[in-house]
């Protein structure tokens, strides 16, 4: 299935980069997911990570099927 | 208890009404909190024209039930009512509706209170204004002392 | 600003939805904070059939203007609109709204809160219960704390 | 014109008193207007007062032409 990898909001537009999907076993980690779907590039210090449409830490363990999204701080309401 | 994300405008005293006349229980709550945030026509000094609402499909619904699900049993709410727009919005327009009903009055202030305040802070949405010149992503939100 | 005693049913989020057409503040206000109370048909333990509301005609508009007044100042309002039912009052029913208008949402909060408690401490109003045998005062109200 | 008295919910009825209206100069205070306008019943230790429609204590002067009010504990909203 791979890992489903999301940008959003102000992050998706300074990276460029659309959503994408890495492969099963490719990446074990959020970090590690972040730095193979943006080719390493820098994390904004206030991006924040969700792991299947909840809040995790970048140490948070993925697996094959998983959902990770990374973003800038909200802003509703 | 109901979250909603809408794409479209809504009239939210209508909705609160609408709501309200559904429940199943009139009579027993003494108390209902209303909370209606809606886009001001200026942020920062500047004049907005009108803003785009970004969102996260499927988290952001299930972060709004989580908070609602959180604030009934925090303060025994006979029941509680989120609706948030997104996508093109313009200066007048209602953004966000939280309503909580309740048997006595503090639980009602204090549950609406926190949940526009976890809301605020924590759910995934994005705002992004149009300027007289250009657009710009919204920040970061006021705190909650503001 | 408006303060009106009602005498007969009224519902609330349509009063303030059409108070909120009325204002000249649109794209003003990002915050409005609305509570409503109504009555339960239960209090202390027994079944309430009905309820009478009395006030004292002249003093009790008065200190409900004085309130609004002050609550505007303190917290920069746009507006604000309280309503409170008078006569006789069937459970469900609406008693009272208070509804605040301003630019941030933690003024909206604490005014629309500030109001509740100054009026439920202070403005003359007084209600008697029809209980299923007889009738009886209530005899004070409960604490800002529940 | 007088001083007109009030009396209102649970007082009123205890006091089994309508409102009255004593000559004018024939009390100086709100606490003699009670006195006056009830035949010197017990006034229950809860009893608010008004004089002209703002609240006062029992000790307010009060002059012809005032309305003076007295009621219990409020219960509104």
């Amino acid at each position: 299935m791979g890992i489903a990898i999301k940008f959003f909001a102000s992050l998706r537009e300074q990276l460029g980069r659309e959503d994408c999907e890495l492969e099963a076993g490719s990446v074990q980690t959020v970090a590690e997911a972040w730095v193979w779907a943006t080719d390493d590039a820098v994390m904004p210090g206030n991006t924040l990570m969700a792991l299947n449409m909840e809040y995790v830490d970048a140490d948070a363990v993925v697996s094959d099927g998983d959902e990770v999204a990374f973003f800038p701080p909200v802003t509703g309401g | 208890m109901k979250v909603d994300i809408i794409e479209t405008g809504f009239e939210p005293f209508a909705e609160v009404s609408h709501y309200q006349t559904s429940m199943q229980a009139a009579g027993k709550f003494g108390a209902a909190a209303v909370f209606v945030g809606s886009m001001r026509d200026f942020n920062e000094g500047d004049t907005v024209a009108q803003m785009w609402l970004e969102y996260y499909p499927g988290m952001t619904e299930k972060y709004l039930e989580k908070i609602s699900r959180e604030a009934i049993e925090r303060w025994d709410l006979l029941d509680s009512l989120i609706l948030h727009r997104v996508g093109r919005i313009r200066p007048a327009e209602a953004i966000v509706l939280v309503a909580v009903w309740s048997a006595h009055r503090a639980a009602a202030f204090e549950a609406s209170r926190w949940l526009m305040e976890e809301l605020k802070s924590r759910a995934p949405f994005w705002k992004k204004e149009t300027l007289s010149e250009g657009e710009r992503w919204v920040a970061k939100n006021t705190s909650v002392s503001t």
